[in-house]
């Protein structure tokens, strides 16, 4: 399947661009974490900590064992700071 | 509910009136608003946010406080983009027929909206540039909901 | 802090601007505004007061509140007199740098403001006038501080 | 000693006068309740329910067993209804 995949804040900086598109078969996010930390060093570097990010799937909040079935759209970002 | 996602400037107190005179069935009004503060060293904020989900994550967020409280009105207003010490980072408002809802219906607004509306924070001084780092304080707000 | 016992309707907007603008080390500000409301019978509303002592009390209350969490600035303004549907009757607003503390303050200064400063509110409707009763409730949120 | 005892919302409509001077002895708030009660009806109807009454002596709240010292200014006023 064909993803958008966006990235926030320090993960865009990290990452070095905001959206790309991703052909995958990953079945849940975890698994789309796995494939993009297996391509370069700077994916693996921005997703070492998880524990220090959030990700929503078609724009809702999830988990990162959420499976991502007919999901268009995935955003990977750290925790939120707004008010 | 009046839910708005903005660079723009807005004025806070002209939004007071307006939604207080819109439900003249509500006794009572609670605000908050937030302002980047005037610390000395601070040149700017920059406020990053997911265009897509944004306006539907506040939508949520102030629908969930509808439906817990009775309230007459709420209103969310944000920005994003460039923004100079002492500007209106963002406001609420609640309308209901007494106090306590509308406090309480503000008051857990702001706790959503702080760590469940996407919305990254960088503030740049003249040592560069750095994220705001969210505060484990900010999440365990949630649990008091 | 800014006290004020008064006649004259005020304009809650222009005092959330001013108040707002007036300390810019402050990031939060919170606001509470009481309406006269417009359920259909009252035709007006008439506020008495105890003019040697309003101030006073209004002022050991904010003061209370200053001496009880970090906060930057304190505003207070009730009006006394003849009020109609829709008018303001007071409003209070609290400024602070984290805003637990501001919203904090303000939901106490409302508590207190409400069973310890001398106003007696009076309806008059089509079928006379009536002294509002205070509440219980009333009393009893006191407790909370 | 001189006072000034001040009524406000229903127990000034009740007295029927917003203010009076007074003449007392009286040690107490209670003991200045008791001698306006022994005056006339209009005041035993006024001050039959204490529970619902509040007082202010110089323009502070206190109890009704409050000493009157060297008071000047005694107000009564049901619970009050600001905000």
């Amino acid at each position: 399947m064909t993803l958008d995949v966006l990235y926030f804040a320090w993960l865009r900086e990290r990452i070095g661009l905001p959206r790309e598109r991703v052909e995958t078969d990953a079945a849940t996010v975890a698994d789309l974490v796995a494939e993009l930390t297996a391509r370069e060093d700077r994916y693996a570097v921005a997703f070492q900590d998880l524990k220090a990010l959030r990700v929503a799937v078609d724009q809702e909040l999830t988990d990162f064992d959420a499976p991502l079935g007919t999901a268009r759209e995935v955003a990977f970002f750290p925790p939120m700071t707004g008010g | 509910m009046d839910i708005r996602v903005q660079a723009e400037p807005f004025d806070a107190g002209a939004e007071l009136n307006r939604f207080a005179a819109r439900r003249g069935d509500s006794g009572a009004v609670v605000t908050f608003s937030g302002l980047v503060r005037d610390d000395g060293g601070l040149r700017h904020m920059e406020i990053e946010h997911y265009p897509g989900m944004t306006a539907k994550a506040l939508t949520e967020i102030a629908e969930r406080a509808q439906a817990r409280w009775d309230l007459r009105d709420v209103l969310v207003i944000h920005r994003h983009g460039k923004l100079r010490p002492g500007e209106q980072i963002m406001m609420v408002a609640t309308a209901g027929a007494h106090r306590a809802a509308a406090f309480a219906a503000a008051d857990f607004l702001m706790d959503y909206l702080k760590s469940r509306a996407p919305f990254w924070k960088k503030e740049v001084t003249g040592d560069g540039a750095e994220w705001v780092a969210a505060k484990d304080t900010d999440e365990a707000a949630l649990d008091r909901w």
